[in-house]
């Protein structure tokens, strides 16, 4: 009892609405296929996990923006694990929800549980990640972020910062193993990179996208070809901001001596920046809740979609982040 | 006066499966679509590959033997599957053979070392969970999705029952159930099993083939979790590094909630099976309420273990008790 | 004679050494068809060392094994089987949790269709045993019987193979004087058929009943192998110990004669349902009680329920006068109570540790946590008891897995002995216990409750018990059914009677 | 025999030092850098400091025959705990600091006595009963943080893990310190004594008057505790509370190091010392991966081979068929450890 209370005012949920009613919601639904967007919608929603400060946000906003359209959200965990995520999926289907918006935990292996939607008449929103399916009827649409143009800015970042210097040899904390971001942000950064022979990737290893991991295998790079490092590239804010704490106790200045790049700009990137310790962070936005729900209610609406809906997202350097720190929420 | 016996040694088994019967009906008079037979079934499709590791498992825990590996042999099976059909483009009647016996194989190995060197069964199979891993990244970091008509097949078609269905992975997940059961039971190998986690020593003196059996157990484990690699592939489509990420927790999980104790000779393979379907509930409770928060689902996931733990013990001492004091 | 037979079995100069222990050196063994050969020697002679390299459980490093005239490497006991040796270790080696047709069968189970045949083997099982005159539920846990019990089963299981030789190492050291002789009825049974039995055991009149001949081990050397009907008991003796025997004199008259102290514990309607009936029970200060009873008479519940290592459901015990509460070990330890178990490989020894370690283990728990016996202390305490005990081997820091089984049951009491308490419960202290070693025991007792120790003593051996008890309680069916003063009048037979229920 | 135990793990673990000087010669050298010294070495004992600390209450867990898969957790919300505690607090004053490390460990010797009387007491088993734990604990430090990665901006918090005392960093002292109260307790109390019979017969040591109830209660305690400790280093070390991700998988990384140190999963006896050499090699292994530049994708396959050369050399059996193959008395050893015949 208590426990359920407890995370409808942790999430913002509305904890109150009660498993009748959605129902009735449910049932309603199935008469017609578009329907009015003021109506109260059950909008499945399968997450990821909670494994950084900014799936963490994306959760957030996501819930708010459901619940605040006076939507009933129906809202699971995959705890970063893609059979829960089809499991959760699957509920969703046999709950009879109006919508199920998830963010795959990877993106293969979704057909046979999408098909079952479809086969259930339930339109799937894709939110942030993308999946790899041929038969692109089975989701209406995916609204998200794309890694690789991260990495590519990332790269065009550096490229027109430091194009004259001379060698330039990066060092790359990459995010856990085999994961989309991880991936990505590395191609899209070597692509760039590639074509500038000054630039060079000397040290890669991976930081499993947490502070912890990014100070120790920071402080190994630096016992071990310390004074050769120009540039840190990490895949995302944390690992950058551990990566700083080691630069730190090693006796360097991060930004000064080692120019650091980060992707997602969470708050702790603004403070680093504003600190003059970082030089700058690649927006990856999370905060797209109103944005799919939007999304969701025009469909739902029957209005057309587009199948790709890009986020919008830019970049911020150290000037920029004394002024935007207040305004960070995450 | 027969099944009055049966009843005590089988006690576990029988409240773990009351207790599940208990978790049904919580969650069907709570929450509306639950008591459907889809949701039941489901139960059974989502967890095919689960239940199929776990049999393996129950074996390698009645021996008294643990293995980490299955996890990771998941992983691995799945990246070879992909791999082989997708980038070598070969016919899934080659790909499968393959695949199979690169669990066994990787099972072979790790009952050699812990019978020949009389290694620890953990840290060889926690090296082999590391060496399976660390494979398929060597085959790929990134998934590798399957196109494949069999494997489209295996994964899409649905075997109707009355108004819902289940998949071909279901069956085969049956048929390794209902074949565990019999090799445990009516087999001198299950047998051996069994008296080799009741004590290794006396089952040396005794004259059983105390190695060969050793040996045969993690083969046995690694063909399972390939098995179930498979079944994952089917289910997921898709060759990945990361699949199946501490999935080796969950199948020692359901093991034990079955009533097979770690350490080793006491336990049923029917039993493991209940416990698949006990951590298929508590997931299906948890999504079906819907509003737990990331943090909120992890506490609910452990205070649910927690609760059948519990109740479980209460009703094995409890029984305990009672029969002492009645002879 | 039987020299003109060739032998079934030899073996040859058999060396064997464990780091730093020689158990056998050049040893040589003959076995004939239809013959019961006994080894004899003392704890830690290498009588079950010798059986072990037989059957392929350690390799030996020197000599060799002939069997049938061709030589034999037996690897390990899967191999020992298939050659038609069938072995009865010392201590049950059986699976607890398996059922007891499963114990008798695994390995060999009988197969119909590719399936093992439950029904069939239950009642094979059945008449396995029935052989040995015992009838129990066969497809319960093993683990649910007496060590007794366990111990016919391995004997059923030895028995149930067309075997050409058969090893019984001490199988009747739990057993009582009726399966006892239901087991020799059937070793002369299978002699006749002309098996080659070994049969190995400390009690003297078994060796002279079943035997047809003898060889002596001392210290891992051959003494020498002897027809048993041309070798007096007293030479006998003299040779496993290499010395002359000095007997406990019986003392009968003595302890007819002593005085009885104040009363120590007294005993009032304990009762635990399902093992034991209420029972009362005065002991005096310096006593020897005995408590006689058949397998399964509830000795050893009675026994636990007095050291609160099972709860009694009803009834109460007074120390010294008092109303006490005895609910765990622990409680019972610090009155001053001891129990020296008769399974001493499930509940008694600490098989990772030395044998110094386990002889403080019960000091230690009285003295807790921070009062801990200085390891120099501990040495010197440990010494002491290998000597006064005779324990073998003399090094304090041998691993107590590796001791004898006789040498283990000698830790135990002297695990017991240091906490020097008020009432010692000794539950089939003299098992496995050679015979020089059992009259050092018994001598012990006598001069403990000389020195005001009480003691419980429970030993399927009467003569034992006559021998030493001032008072004698006997048990049927969880019961008590009489208490008898010892004196010169009574007798082993006056004591069975009691105990088979008026008729004998 | 405890000597001869701990050869290898110290080979295995001069071998990997030694290996880095291939790469890096200056790889032994410790200088001093800003007052403090510095060096790979340094960093190894630095970063490996949770690890031993957690290392050295599962072995005693392990000794019991327990495990305790719920470490990692325990690191979690510790750290949670303490970050969320400090958060705000003015520089000037030291007590919040020690409101923290109260707060911090007194949480984790609480989850300690959860497990220990789930095990204990209502006889559940150990791997399941701290499984709980391990998926649990992890919400409640997110609960704690509430899903936020905490920064901890109060400067006392970060001398845990970051500061140093007499040129070297503390938290090689905390290691040391703990490590010499256990070796204390275990060595010259019967602690050790009663937790090595617990562990290799529990009925026997319950008729010889020993509380093991309590006992197992006191190891997960123990290991709760190190645990926490280890947790306020690792927070305090990147001056952040992260529930989701602090000491994720360390349980397996200790329980390697215990195994590696010599101490056997079914309990009985236990090696401290070994447990602390065997941390030192997963972490000195961890660190070389990271500065030889080893590509991520294949880490793993060199722990896993490094993990098995290093118990296949503890092996009696292996090293006997490998380097004794021709001497007699190599042949006989393997044979007699009775258990493993082939
Ligand atoms: N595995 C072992 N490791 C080291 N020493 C051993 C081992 N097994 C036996 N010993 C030693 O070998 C000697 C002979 O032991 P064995 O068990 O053969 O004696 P026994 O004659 O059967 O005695 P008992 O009558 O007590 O059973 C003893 O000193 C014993 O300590
Ligand atoms: N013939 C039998 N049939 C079934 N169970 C038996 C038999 N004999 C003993 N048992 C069981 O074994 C247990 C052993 O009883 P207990 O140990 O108290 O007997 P005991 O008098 O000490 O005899 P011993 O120690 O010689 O076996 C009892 O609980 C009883 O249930
Ligand atoms: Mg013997
Ligand atoms: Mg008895």
């Amino acid at each position: 009892g208590s426990d359920e209370e407890a995370a409808g005012t942790d999430g913002d949920t509305g904890a109150d609405s009660d498993a009748t009613e959605t129902e009735d919601t449910g049932s309603d639904t199935e008469e017609g296929d578009s329907k009015e967007a003021s109506e109260k919608l059950v909008i499945g929603f399968s997450q990821v996990g909670a494994e950084s400060e900014w799936r963490t946000a994306n959760t957030t906003s996501m819930q708010d923006a459901i619940t605040d359209a006076g939507h009933e959200l129906k809202f699971s965990d995959a705890q970063q694990k893609q059979e829960n995520q089809i499991k959760a999926i699957r509920s969703f289907i046999a709950q009879k929800v109006d919508a199920i918006v998830f963010s795959p935990v990877v993106e293969t292996g979704f057909e046979t549980v999408l098909q079952e939607a479809k086969d259930a008449k339930i339109p799937v929103f894709l939110s942030d990640r993308a999946v790899d399916i041929e038969d692109d009827s089975l989701w209406v649409t995916f609204l998200g972020s794309d890694f690789i143009e991260e990495g590519k800015k990332a790269g065009n970042w550096l490229v027109e910062e430091m194009e004259g210097e001379g060698e330039v040899n990066i060092v790359e904390l990459q995010g856990t193993v085999g994961s989309a971001p991880a991936i990505d942000r590395k191609e899209g950064f070597e692509q760039i990179i590639s074509e500038y022979p000054n630039f060079e990737i000397t040290k890669s290893q991976t930081g499993d996208f947490t502070r912890a991991k990014g100070k120790e295998v920071m402080e190994a790079f630096l016992k071990s070809d310390g004074d050769n490092i120009d540039v840190l590239y990490a895949h995302n804010d944390d690992m950058a901001i551990g990566a700083i704490q080691a630069i730190e106790e090693y006796g360097l200045k991060p930004a000064e001596d080692i120019v650091i790049i980060g992707v997602d700009a969470v708050k702790g990137a603004f403070e680093a920046m504003a600190a003059g310790k970082m030089n700058v962070t690649i927006e990856c936005n999370p905060l797209f809740g109103p944005q799919m729900v939007e999304i969701i209610e025009q469909y739902l609406a029957g209005e057309e979609v587009p199948k790709r809906i890009a986020v919008e997202e830019s970049m911020y350097t150290m000037d920029q982040a004394e002024e935007l720190l207040p305004t960070r929420q995450y | 006066m027969k099944s009055l016996k049966l009843d005590y040694r089988q006690l576990p088994l029988l409240a773990t499966f009351a207790l599940f019967i208990m978790m049904y009906a919580f969650g069907s008079t709570r929450y509306t679509g639950f008591l459907s037979t889809q949701v039941f079934l489901n139960l059974f499709i989502d967890n095919a590959f689960l239940i199929i590791v776990a049999v393996g498992m129950t074996f390698v825990i009645l021996s008294g033997g643990i293995d980490l590996s299955v996890g990771s042999v998941i992983a691995l099976t799945s990246m070879v599957a992909a791999s082989l059909v997708m980038n070598a483009q070969l016919s899934p009647w080659i790909v499968i053979p393959i695949c199979l016996l690169v669990g066994s194989l990787i099972g072979l190995g790790q009952g050699c070392l812990i019978h020949f060197f009389n290694l620890q069964p953990f840290i060889v199979t926690l090296a082999g969970m590391f060496l399976a891993r660390g494979l398929s990244y060597l085959i790929s970091v990134e998934t590798i999705a399957i196109n494949n008509p069999f494997f489209d097949f295996m994964a899409s078609s649905r075997i109707p029952l009355g108004d819902s269905f289940i998949s071909i992975s279901v069956v085969i997940a049956l048929v390794v159930v209902v074949l565990a059961v019999f090799v445990g039971h009516y087999s001198k190998f299950g047998r051996n099993v069994y008296a080799l986690g009741g004590n290794e020593q006396s089952a040396v003196l005794m004259g059983l083939p105390v190695g060969k059996t050793k040996i045969m157990i993690y083969v046995i484990s690694g063909f399972c979790a390939s098995l179930a690699g498979l079944v994952f592939t089917f289910y997921m489509l898709s060759g990945y590094g990361l699949h199946a990420n501490g999935l080796e927790l969950d199948a020692i999980a359901a093991v034990v909630i079955g009533g097979t104790l770690l350490t080793g000779g006491a336990g049923y393979v029917a039993g493991s099976v209940v416990g698949v379907l006990i951590l298929g509930i508590i997931q299906t409770i948890i999504v079906f309420e819907g509003t737990l928060s990331s943090w909120w689902t992890k506490i609910a996931i452990g205070a649910l273990l927690l609760l059948f733990i519990v109740f479980q013990r209460v009703i094995v001492i409890r029984s305990k008790v009672k029969k002492s004091s009645v002879t | 004679m039987q020299e003109q037979k060739t032998p079934r079995l030899v073996m040859e100069g058999i060396t064997k050494e464990f780091p730093g222990v020689k158990a056998l050196s050049n040893v040589s063994f003959q076995l004939f068809p239809g013959e019961v050969h006994s080894l004899m020697g003392e704890n830690g002679a290498g009588k079950s060392t010798l059986i072990k390299v037989l059957t392929g459980v350690y390799s030996n490093d020197e000599g060799t094994v002939k069997l049938e005239g061709s030589p034999i490497h037996v690897a390990n006991p899967l191999e020992a089987q298939d050659l038609g040796i069938s072995t009865v270790y010392q201590e049950v080696n059986l699976c607890s949790n398996l059922s007891v047709v499963e114990n008798i069968f695994i390995g060999r189970q009988i197969m119909k269709k590719g399936r093992i045949d439950w029904k069939e083997m239950k009642s094979r099982a059945e008449e396995v045993l029935a052989r040995l005159n015992l009838t129990i539920d066969v497809t319960k846990l093993l683990s649910s019987y007496s060590v007794a019990i366990q111990q016919m089963v391995a004997i059923g299981r030895a028995l149930n193979v067309s075997a050409r030789v058969l090893i019984l190492d001490e199988p009747t050291s739990s057993l009582d004087t009726d399966e006892v002789n239901q087991l020799f009825g059937v070793i002369r049974k299978l002699k006749d058929e002309g098996l080659a039995i070994v049969f190995i055991s400390h009690f003297l009149d078994q060796i002279y009943e079943i035997s047809d001949r003898i060889t002596v081990l001392r210290n891992g050397e051959l003494v020498g192998e002897y027809m048993t009907k041309d070798l007096p008991r007293i030479e006998l003796v003299s040779k496993m110990i290499g010395k002359e025997l000095d007997a406990v004199s019986s003392n009968r008259d003595e302890v007819a004669k002593k005085e009885r102290g104040e009363v120590l514990l007294e005993v009032e309607q304990l009762a635990r349902k399902g093992s034991v009936e209420p029972f009362n029970l005065d002991l005096h200060k310096g006593e020897i009680v005995g408590l006689a009873g058949l397998l399964g008479s509830g000795r050893t519940e009675l026994a636990r329920l007095l050291f609160g290592a099972d709860k009694a459901d009803s009834g109460e015990i007074k120390i010294n006068g008092s109303k006490t509460k005895l609910n765990i070990p622990k409680q019972a330890i610090s009155k001053g109570i001891a129990f020296c178990s008769e399974d001493r490989k499930a509940e008694g020894i600490i098989p990772d540790l030395t044998i110094r370690e386990n002889i403080i283990l019960a000091m230690q728990g009285i003295n807790g946590v921070f009062n801990y016996i200085p390891k120099k202390r501990q040495i010197e305490i440990a010494d002491e008891y290998i000597k006064l005990l005779n324990i073998n081997p003399r090094n304090p820091e041998q691993l107590i897995k590796n001791l004898s089984g006789g040498n283990q049951q000698k830790v135990m009491l002297a695990r017991w002995l240091i906490t020097n308490p008020e009432l010692l419960i000794l539950d089939e202290p003299t098992r496995g216990i050679d015979i020089g070693a059992k009259a050092e025991i018994m001598k012990l007792m006598i001069s403990l409750s000389k020195d005001g120790m009480s003691i419980l003593f429970i030993s399927s051996e009467l003569e034992e018990v006559l021998r030493t008890c001032n008072k004698i309680v006997v048990m049927r069916d969880r019961e008590k059914v009489s208490e008898i003063d010892n004196g010169k009048q009574v007798t082993q037979q006056d004591i069975m009677k009691q105990m088979a229920g008026g008729v004998v | 025999m405890a000597k001869s135990k701990l050869f290898w793990p110290i080979m295995v673990l001069v071998f990997i030092l030694v290996f880095n000087l291939f790469f890096d010669p200056s790889f032994f050298t410790v200088e001093i850098r800003n007052g403090r010294f510095t060096g790979s070495l340094i960093d190894i004992l630095n970063r490996g400091a949770p690890l031993m600390l957690i290392s050295i209450g599962m072995t005693l867990v392990i000794a019991t025959k327990g495990i305790d898969l719920g470490v990692g957790s325990v690191i979690a919300m510790s750290g949670a705990v303490g970050a969320m505690t400090v958060t705000g607090s003015p520089e000037g004053s030291l007590t919040p600091l020690f409101l923290a490390i109260v707060l911090a460990l007194g949480v984790s010797v609480l989850t300690g006595v959860w497990n220990g009387v789930l095990v204990s007491r209502i006889g559940v088993q150990p791997i399941v009963a701290t499984l709980i734990l391990m998926v649990a604990g992890r919400g409640v430090a997110q609960l704690i943080t509430n899903g936020q990665i905490t920064t901890v901006y109060y400067e006392p918090y970060k001398f845990i893990g970051g500061g140093y005392l007499l040129m070297l960093p503390l938290s090689i002292f905390i290691v040391a310190f703990v490590f010499l109260i256990a070796l204390y307790l275990t060595r010259k109390t019967s602690i050790g004594l009663f937790i090595e019979s617990v562990g290799a017969n529990p009925s026997a040591s319950r008729l010889s008057g020993i509380n093991s109830k309590n006992i197992i209660l006191m190891v997960y305690m123990f290991s709760g505790l190190c645990a926490g400790i280890g947790g306020l280093i690792l927070s305090s070390n990147v001056a952040s509370a992260d529930g989701n991700n602090a000491g994720l998988w360390y349980e397996l990384d200790a329980i390697l190091a215990v195994v590696i140190g010599g101490t056997s999963l079914m309990g009985g006896r236990f090696f401290l010392t070994g447990t602390i050499i065997g941390a030192l090699i997963i972490q000195s292994l961890t660190t070389t991966i990271y500065s030889i530049g080893v590509p991520a994708e294949t880490n793993l396959v060199v722990k896993a081979v490094v993990v098995l050369i290093v118990c296949l050399l503890q092996s009696p059996e292996f090293r006997n068929k490998v380097f004794g193959a021709f001497t007699r008395k190599g042949i006989k050893d393997t044979k007699d450890k009775g258990v493993t015949l082939s």
